[in-house]
C-alpha cells in the first residue's frame, strides 16, 4: 500500500525514528508555549530550511501535505480581519502550519517497519490490558491486507445494487458490507488459528 | 427494433481498470438465445459481462442493448437486462427472503405492498411459499443461488446474464438448476471456463486477454479451446502460477 | 483470542474504507466525513473494548503514515491540525457508544442510533470543539458554534448506524458482538 | 509411535455450530496417503476437516492427529497438519508475499530474519523469486492459491488437508495444481463436491447430512456416489433447492 513516506531519500531517513519522535514531541511542545508571530515565523524559516536540505523534490511534495490546511488558513484570516485581531490570527496561521510540516517532516523521512517499531515499544504499558507487541503487529498487518479486499467486496456490492436499481446506493451497502467484514474476520481468525494463532 | 440495434451490441469496446486493459477493442453483436463466453481465469470475463450491463463504462467504442446505452440509461438497462452474479453473498442485499425479491419490482416502480405481495405469489408458483420470511442466512448456498435467479426473473428483463452460474455447487443442484436455465425463456448469456457447461449454446465466445479468441458454434470453439487449455495445462510455465 | 483480533484489525479496515467516501472540507480545517459514522459502528457493532481497539488500530495507521483518512491524509502531522481534538475523541466516542450498547436492553436498533448520538455525537464534540478551541484560539462557545455545522449530517449518521446495526442483528443476531 | 495411535483417528466424534448437529457421531481412523472426502452442500465436509486440524471443538467424541488433541495442543498440530482453504483470499493474512510465507515459520519458533531468508529460498526453489516482496493483491487468484501452497509446505506438516483445492481455477490451472500435488510426499486429505478429482485416491468417505454414508476404495464410493446424486438430480425436490 502507499505510504506518506517520501520516496526521495536524503539524511533525516537515516535518523532513527525513536529520536526523530522524540524532538518532534518536544518542539511541538515548544511551539505552543509560543504566543506572538515573531518567533513563530522563526521557526516556521527553520522547517522550511529542514525541507530544503531534502532538495526541490522533496521540499514540493512537503508543500503538497500542506494543502488540506488552506481552508483553515482561510477561515482564519476572515475571522480575525473581522475581529482586528491581525498579530493573533499570524499567530495561529503560523503555529498550525508549522506544526502540520514538522509532522509530517517526521512522516516523509521515516519508514513504515520503522515507525511500527516505536509504535509497539510504545505500545508494551497496554500489554496489562492484554494487548501484546506481537498481536499490535499481526493486526496491523491484517488491516493493510484487508483494505483492498473490503474495497473490492464494497465495488461488488454496489454493481449488485446497481444491477437492479437506476438509483446509487449509498449508505445501503453499509449493512452486507458490514456482514462481510464480520464473516472476514471470522475466517481471518481462523486462517490464523490453522497457522499458529496470535498468542 | 429493427434488426440492425436489436439485441448486445459491442462496437470497439476497450475497458480499462487501474491502468490495464482488460478488454481490448470487442466487437460483438449478440442475438442469439443461448450465448456462451469462454475464458481462463483473468481474461476478462466477467469484466465483459460488467461493460454489457453497463456497470462500467468503456473507454473506447460502444455499447448498445437494444439501441440504449446500459451506462447512461439505467431505466432502460434494468428491464433490458438481468444478471446473476457468481457469488450470492455478493449480491444479497437484504436481511429476508421477501425484501430481496421486492427490491427489484421496487426499482421498477412498483409500490411496496404489491412487490412483496408478487414476491409472495411467485415463491409459491416455486412452491417455495414457506420461504417468504425466512432470514436470507437460513439458506444454504444452492437455495441463496436459486433466490438470486428469482429475484432477477422477478423483474423480467429480456436478456438474463450469468457469471459461473454453477461454480462450487454440488452435482444435484447444478443438474436442478441447469434445467432451471434451460426452461427459461429469456436469452441467456453464460459465463464460464468449463466447456462442458456451454456445450448446449447457439454460439460460443472464447476471450483470451482481453481480446476474442474464438467466436462459433460450440461444435466449432469447444474443441478449439478444449486443446488449447490441455496444452497449456502440460507445460509448467512460471508465469501463469 | 484470535476472533478479537481479527474483528478489530477488520473494523479498523472498513473505517479507512469508509474514509474513501468524498469529503466535505469546510472552513474551519476539519471536513465532514463518512469515517465518524465509522466510529459508531465499531462501538455498536463491536462493543466497547474492541470497538474502541479498533479505533485506535486505525490512529495508529494513520500516525505511523498510511494515508487513511478521508481525502487521502494521514501521518503525524494530521494530529497537529484542528481535526486533532476530533481524532483523540474517537476511540473514547467508540467506547462510549459500545458501552452504551451493552448495557440497554432497548431493542437493537433503537439502542444503536441512541448510544451513537450520546457516544458519536455528544462525547466526540466535547472533544472536538475542545481540540478546536485550542487549535484555533478559540473561546470555546466560538469553537462550538464551529462544530455545529457537522451536527445534521453527526445525526444521519447516527440514524444510518442505529438502521445498519438493525439490520446485522436481523441477518446475523450472532456477530453482535456489543449484544453477544 | 504405535500404529495403533498414528494417523487421524476420530473416534464418535460430533460437532455442533449454532445449535444444529453437523457432524454426528463419526469414526474414522485414516492412515492412507491419499485420502478423498465426498459429499453434497453441506453435507459438513468443510466442518470434518476443521474438527481434523483442531479448529472446532467437538461437543462429543475425540480427535486425535498421530496421537495428541490437534484443538488443545496447537504446537503439535501445527507440525502435523496444514491446511489448504478453498478460497485463497480466507487464508491470506499478509500485505506481501514475504511476510505471507514467514509467518508460520515464526509461528513454529523461526526468528524472523530467518524466515524471511527461508520463504526466499523457497521461492527461489519454484522459480518465483520476482514474489518476495509483490503485494499478494498483484497475484492472480492461481497464483493466490500456489502461494497458500507454499505456506503451508514451509511449515513441513506430515498432512496436508486440502478444501475443494480446483474450484474456480481454469483448466490449465487446474491440471498444474493437480500435477503439483500428485508429487507431494505428505499424506493429502482432498475435499471435494466433484467425484472424478478423488477417483485416483486410495480411500474415499462420502459424507451425508453429518454421517459417513460410505467409505472404501474410489472404485467402490464413487459409482454408488455418481448414481446416488444423478437420482437426485433428476428430482425437484423442494427442501433441497
Ligand atoms: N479493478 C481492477 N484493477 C486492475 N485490474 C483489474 C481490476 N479488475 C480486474 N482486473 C484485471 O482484469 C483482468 C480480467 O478480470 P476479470 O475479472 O474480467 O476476469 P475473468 O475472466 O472474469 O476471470 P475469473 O475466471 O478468474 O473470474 C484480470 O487480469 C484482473 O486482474
Ligand atoms: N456457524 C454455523 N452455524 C450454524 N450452522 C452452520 C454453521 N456453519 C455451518 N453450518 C451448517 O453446517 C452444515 C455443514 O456445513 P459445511 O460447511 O461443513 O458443509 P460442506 O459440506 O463443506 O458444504 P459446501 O460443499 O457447500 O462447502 C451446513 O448445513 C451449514 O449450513
Ligand atoms: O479527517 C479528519 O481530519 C478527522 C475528522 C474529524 C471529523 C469530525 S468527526 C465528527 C464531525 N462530523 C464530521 O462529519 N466531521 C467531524
Ligand atoms: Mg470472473
Ligand atoms: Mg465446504
Amino acid at each position: 500500500m502507499l505510504t506518506l513516506t517520501s520516496e526521495v531519500r536524503i539524511w533525516a531517513h537515516r535518523v532513527p525514528a525513536a529520536v526523530k519522535l522524540a524532538l518532534l514531541a518536544v518542539t511541538t511542545t515548544g511551539l505552543f508555549a509560543m504566543s506572538t508571530p515573531a518567533p513563530l515565523a522563526a521557526a516556521l524559516l527553520a522547517t522550511a530550511a529542514l525541507y530544503a536540505t531534502g532538495g526541490q523534490r522533496f521540499a514540493l511534495s512537503g508543500l503538497r501535505l500542506l494543502r488540506p490546511l488552506w481552508p483553515f488558513i482561510g477561515v482564519v484570516a476572515l475571522w480575525h480581519l473581522w475581529t482586528g485581531d491581525l498579530t493573533g490570527g499570524a499567530a495561529i496561521v503560523l503555529r498550525m502550519v508549522c506544526a502540520v510540516a514538522m509532522a509530517n517532516f517526521v512522516t516523509m523521512t521515516t519508514q513504515l517497519s520503522d515507525m511500527l517499531a516505536v509504535f509497539q515499544w510504545l505500545a508494551r504499558p497496554f500489554q496489562v490490558f492484554g494487548m501484546s507487541p506481537r498481536g499490535l503487529a499481526l493486526a496491523v498487518a491484517l488491516t493493510i491486507r484487508f483494505i483492498p479486499v473490503m474495497l473490492d467486496r464494497m465495488t461488488q456490492i454496489s454493481e449488485s445494487w446497481s444491477a437492479r436499481s437506476p438509483r446509487r446506493p449509498r449508505w445501503r451497502v453499509l449493512v452486507p458490507a458490514t456482514l462481510a467484514a464480520l464473516d472476514d474476520a471470522d475466517r481471518a481468525a481462523e486462517a490464523l488459528r490453522a497457522r499458529g494463532g496470535a498468542g | 427494433m429493427s434488426d440492425q440495434t436489436s439485441g448486445i451490441i459491442l462496437s470497439s469496446a476497450s475497458v480499462r481498470l487501474g491502468g490495464t486493459l482488460v478488454l481490448d477493442t470487442i466487437s460483438l453483436h449478440l442475438t442469439e438465445a443461448r450465448i456462451g463466453i469462454l475464458g481462463r481465469n483473468g481474461s476478462g470475463k466477467t469484466t465483459l459481462l460488467r461493460v454489457i450491463a453497463g456497470l462500467v463504462a468503456p473507454v473506447a467504442g460502444t455499447v448498445r442493448i437494444d439501441g440504449s446505452d446500459p451506462f447512461t440509461e439505467r431505466k432502460a438497462a434494468l428491464s433490458a437486462l438481468g444478471i446473476l452474479f457468481q457469488n450470492p453473498d455478493h449480491q444479497i442485499l437484504f436481511p429476508t427472503v421477501d425484501e430481496e425479491l421486492a427490491f427489484g419490482l421496487v426499482q421498477q416502480g412498483m409500490a411496496q405492498p404489491e412487490a412483496i405481495a408478487r414476491a409472495r405469489t411467485a415463491l409459491e408458483a416455486e412452491g417455495r411459499a414457506h420461504w417468504i420470511k425466512s432470514p436470507v442466512t437460513a439458506l444454504s448456498q444452492g437455495q441463496r443461488h436459486y433466490l438470486c435467479l428469482l429475484a432477477v426473473l422477478l423483474m423480467q428483463p429480456r436478456t438474463i446474464l450469468l457469471d459461473e452460474p454453477l461454480a462450487g455447487l454440488d452435482l444435484p443442484t447444478q443438474a436442478r438448476l441447469a434445467r432451471r436455465f434451460a426452461a427459461l425463456p429469456q436469452r441467456l448469456v453464460t459465463i464460464t471456463h468449463d466447456p462442458a457447461s456451454v456445450a448446449r449454446a447457439d454460439r460460443v465466445i472464447w476471450l483470451e486477454g482481453g481480446k476474442v479468441a474464438a467466436d462459433g458454434p460450440p461444435s466449432q470453439v469447444i474443441p478449439a479451446f478444449t486443446a488449447a487449455m490441455a496444452r497449456i495445462g502440460e507445460r509448467d510455465a512460471d508465469a501463469d502460477l | 483470542m484470535e476472533r478479537n483480533l481479527t474483528h478489530i484489525a477488520l473494523f479498523a479496515a472498513l473505517i479507512a474504507v469508509l474514509g474513501l467516501v468524498p469529503k466535505i472540507d469546510l472552513a474551519a480545517g476539519v471536513p465532514i466525513t463518512a469515517q465518524s459514522l465509522g466510529i459508531m459502528l465499531c462501538g455498536t457493532v463491536l462493543g466497547a473494548r474492541r470497538g474502541a481497539l479498533a479505533v485506535l488500530l486505525f490512529l495508529a495507521l494513520v500516525a505511523v503514515g498510511l494515508p487513511l483518512l478521508s481525502g487521502g491524509r494521514g501521518g503525524l502531522g494530521v494530529f497537529a491540525s484542528p481535526s486533532v481534538g476530533y481524532l483523540i475523541g474517537f476511540p473514547v466516542a467508540a467506547f462510549v457508544t459500545g458501552w452504551l450498547m451493552e448495557r440497554t436492553t432497548l431493542s437493537v436498533g433503537f439502542a444503536a442510533g441512541l448510544s451513537a448520538v450520546i457516544g458519536g455525537i455528544g462525547v466526540l464534540y466535547v472533544f472536538g470543539i475542545i481540540g478546536m478551541s485550542v487549535m484555533l484560539s478559540k473561546t470555546l462557545p466560538e469553537a462550538a458554534f464551529l462544530g455545529m455545522a457537522f451536527l445534521p449530517g453527526d445525526l444521519l449518521k447516527a440514524v444510518i448506524a442505529g438502521l445498519v446495526t438493525q439490520s446485522l442483528a436481523r441477518m446475523r443476531p450472532a456477530s453482535l458482538l456489543s449484544r453477544a
